[in-house]
């Protein structure tokens, strides 16, 4: 993750770690903090606590997002800290802010990954969000048919996609939600691929329509168990609820915050380090029982 | 069988938001409040309700209740786990959804929902969440039913931020706009506080239907930012029945986490 | 079938059977063929021998697609023989055509199952196709960044959909191509779902991810074994390249053609007889040999 | 080893395609002639190059020749099978494909193609498939390969139909376009036929590169239905290797199906 992270994460980059509440790589979050990357736009459409945690580490200058909030908890109070003037910090600047719509989140993505230069949805009309975002546009039917709305296409410098397993190639196999991890890679300028298990090639072959990101968009391949904990991944671990309460509390004063950072972020070197501090008891309590989805046969054609 | 507590307003609520979803059949769901509302009627007035979560589930079947929208046991054992482009695409935009659920930290008389800021946009008093889903589910929903607290902070004359609209300004222009824009959906149809219920007459103005048992209509009044539309007769909401009670605290919300 | 084709396939009707060389409803063409439905406008990518058939046979009068050839074989005979003057038997008419490329047809249906008033891609620039075809039309994006070219929404009134399984209620799982099976009956006004096995809804929801279509759209549900052939299903059954091939040299004579459809369609009852006439040994040699997917694990959260 | 029996029209043209992917990272490929060379090139001068078939199949291993583009023996195996929504838009029109193999039944000098008819296009002498993927797959791949038997009925002075822009009026224009219209690629680069191999000058008009061994100038030109640019100096095509017949002949198509 280190070498992945120096390698394609550049101050000043737009930089976004998909992943709708499931796979949500909270480890490259963890290790843009300590390499200490600055004046980041970070995109996702739920900022969810990785953004509340980047953003109180100091990395980003803007957000771009759809919902900003912790999911099933409540406000997201790092950030609000950086949006509210009357919580802003002495010396601190409010974030620039870049707001839209789930539906339109994940057309920007589309549009990106499809090379368009516009995703037309129904959405927008009569909201105020298009006057407080001069991005989100009309545009004419050629077919007579009236107006539609628009968003224009996202294609961050780099994507971070968290997932249950990806070949030595970065041939990436997910399931569960998928959110818009595939549109959000194919969008990107350059693409990590984080996941819990690497598989030999025939693993992804034996079943070629789970793969939803292939080898072919990914710049580096990182094996990182627990990876996106206190997210979940489907089938290996589940969701660590009570931490994303614990965070409503931490979070909502700066200094717990910064000392929380210090405590699991700089203060450990790796995921590894970060997983081994919890202690493998704790990640069994969130280990779920098996759910097997079956086996189908693609049939051997010679 | 022991005595049964008596109705919480929570409680008083979650019924008659569920009672509200008898007969229908595809109904988009959030987290909280609605998830339990859709999950009582399931079980009570609309057995073949199929429910979609936002986050790309169709054909749920939670076994434990989901904290976040995005839940692990929402996606085990459904019948389609798609991804976010299909869900809001095919499903929501593609018109396939009945009901969809929405509240919001302000309402107007008309419908129209603040989920965005409380105070000016660009120097907010408050940053809420924004919209979500909420703006592309209030155009394309067949129907938008509302669930939220009332009080004079949320029922007010004016909205600080449109997040998603409801019927503009009144159903006149609202029905001609949707259908020059093409919007999916006929927007909200019913609103249900911790108080009463209410409706939109043809104007598309919120009108009170019926007030809850133990509430007063001097106390609904008080509790919203408008002069309220109050027709002559205003029934009382039939109490929640002993097993509708049942179902939400041993069932839904055992351990009372949302109701 | 019978049931399904009768109540849902009408003449005038637009019909969509889909499926890119995978999957072809055959089953559903020839009896649509055998209850004599009457000016249907015929849409497919590629509309591939079972349009050729129903061509044959006087069902359609217009043909929407975007490759028309017998695929790895040559050409659609009957169809040509309704597309080209010279070749045009006496009292018969010309076949009204609307032409797109793969990408504009997959656009259409895009288009309409989203709800969309145009589907916008970069194709088209400087083709004679738009010139042909008024309905391939340009849009100005709100962008300032020039034109870009798009097809407008395409609703079939039924989609007929081949796959290899479903439950009761009509939720379809496929794999291997999925061509633009979903996105068919999406748009569709009514949708056909026949498949090779009907499974018990637990087995759909041991695996989610699998799942192309829902019931929610689909409005009958068809049992039919080799319901595909010569077409093809992923792990059941090879294609039939022999009969593609045999049909390119039926095809070219009207007669020859006539008396296929005599024997094979008119001749038959239903697909089992159909199957029946082959003989069991007939399709055992189309049988692959096993090449499971493997299972993956969703978990079980409690 | 036994004398190797002198190479054919169609294997020189074979070879000489796979010659020209020599580097060549992503290659979207169709059946046929294109499949053949492609995986001659696989097994030669590009061994790193992966498959995408227009079916919607990335990194197939088929364990058989497939006759159609869809056969199931390109899907078992493969590293990724998707939709052809994904297909066309987000891996052709998404940018990620170097090279696209194109045919016709005519090309002009310019390397514009008809797959479409023959004749009026209202009322065709011979109607052909029509575009397939070949009109996205023209403007999308990042450079265009052209693999045709030649002759005065192929390599025509004016097309019947262009179904997929090649060089237009000559590259000057055509890069312009191509810029102003966001295409993405420039066009076709190199024709391979049965007698030569062609390239395009930089005002876009093709132009000899070589001549297949046992071929003329002469019969070059007589089988070209224009002014065929042809420089001072045409060296020879290289002759296939013996390991490159014993590929085909043996591995690639041992029925000779194709070649």
């Amino acid at each position: 993750m280190r070498e992945a992270i120096a390698a394609h994460v550049h101050d000043g980059d737009t930089v976004a770690i998909e992943g709708f509440t499931h796979c949500i790589s909270f480890a490259a979050g963890h290790e843009i903090i300590r390499q200490r990357r600055r004046n980041l736009t970070l995109a996702r459409m739920t900022p969810d606590l990785i953004y509340d945690q980047m953003v109180a580490a100091g990395c980003a200058k803007k957000l771009i997002f759809s919902w900003l909030g912790n999911p099933g908890v409540g406000s997201l109070h790092a950030i609000r800290r950086r949006t509210e003037p009357a919580a802003l910090a002495a010396g601190e600047v409010l974030l620039e802010i870049e707001e839209y719509s789930h539906h339109g989140m994940v057309g920007r993505y589309v549009a990106g990954a499809h090379r368009l230069p516009f995703y037309p949805l129904r959405s927008y009309s009569e909201s105020d969000l298009p006057t407080v975002n001069p991005l989100i546009r009309q545009v004419e039917s050629p077919y007579g048919d009236g107006k539609i709305w628009a968003v224009p296409p996202l294609n961050p410098d780099v994507a971070i996609i968290h997932a249950q397993r990806a070949d030595e190639e970065g041939n990436v196999q997910a399931w569960g939600l998928l959110g818009c991890q595939k549109e959000a890679a194919f969008a990107a300028k350059r693409v990590i691929a984080v996941v819990e298990e690497i598989v030999p090639v025939s693993v992804v072959r034996a079943d070629p329509n789970r793969t939803i990101i292939p080898g072919l968009v990914v710049d580096a391949v990182v094996h990182e168990p627990y990876g996106a904990h206190p997210s979940y991944v489907q089938g290996a671990y589940d969701r660590d609820n009570a931490f994303y309460r614990e965070w409503d509390t931490i979070s909502r004063d700066a200094a717990a915050t910064e000392a929380w950072l210090q405590e699991w972020v700089y203060g450990v070197p790796d995921r590894a380090a970060y997983v081994a501090k919890f202690g493998a008891e704790y990640f069994t309590r969130l280990t779920p029982m098996s759910a097997p989805s079956g086996s189908v046969d693609y049939g051997d054609y010679r | 069988m022991s005595e049964t507590k008596p109705a919480s307003r929570n409680e008083l609520m979650v019924v008659a938001a569920a009672r509200a979803l008898q007969g229908k059949r595809v109904c988009f769901v959030g987290v909280g409040l609605p998830n339990i509302a859709v999950n009582l009627a399931k079980r009570t007035v609309a057995p073949q309700m199929e429910l979609v979560y936002e986050a790309g589930v169709f054909g749920a079947k939670p076994s434990r209740l989901p904290l976040s929208i995005g839940d692990p046991t929402i996606v085990t054992g459904s019948i389609a786990t798609v991804s976010m482009h299909d869900l809001f695409g095919l499903y929501l935009q593609g018109g396939r959804i009945d009901v969809g659920f929405l509240g919001g930290a302000q309402i107007d008389k008309y419908g129209n929902l603040n989920t965005t800021v409380i105070g000016d946009y660009a120097a907010p008093k408050t940053r809420l969440p924004g919209s979500g889903g909420a703006c592309e589910i209030a155009i394309n929903a067949k129907e938008i039913m509302v669930i939220m607290r009332q009080s004079t902070r949320s029922f007010v004359k004016e909205l600080d931020f449109r997040t998603s609209p409801g019927h503009l300004g009144g159903a006149v222009d609202a029905a001609a706009l949707r259908r020059e824009q093409g919007w999916g959906g006929s927007g909200p149809s019913v609103v249900v506080t911790d108080l009463a219920v209410y409706g939109f007459d043809a104007d598309g103005e919120m009108s009170l239907r019926s007030i809850h048992p133990g509430a007063t209509l001097d106390e609904v009044k008080g509790s919203i930012g408008w002069e309220l539309r109050v027709p002559a007769e205003v029934p009382e909401t039939p109490a929640p029945t002993v097993e509708e009670l049942r179902l939400i605290r041993e069932e839904l919300d055992p351990t009372g986490a949302y109701v």
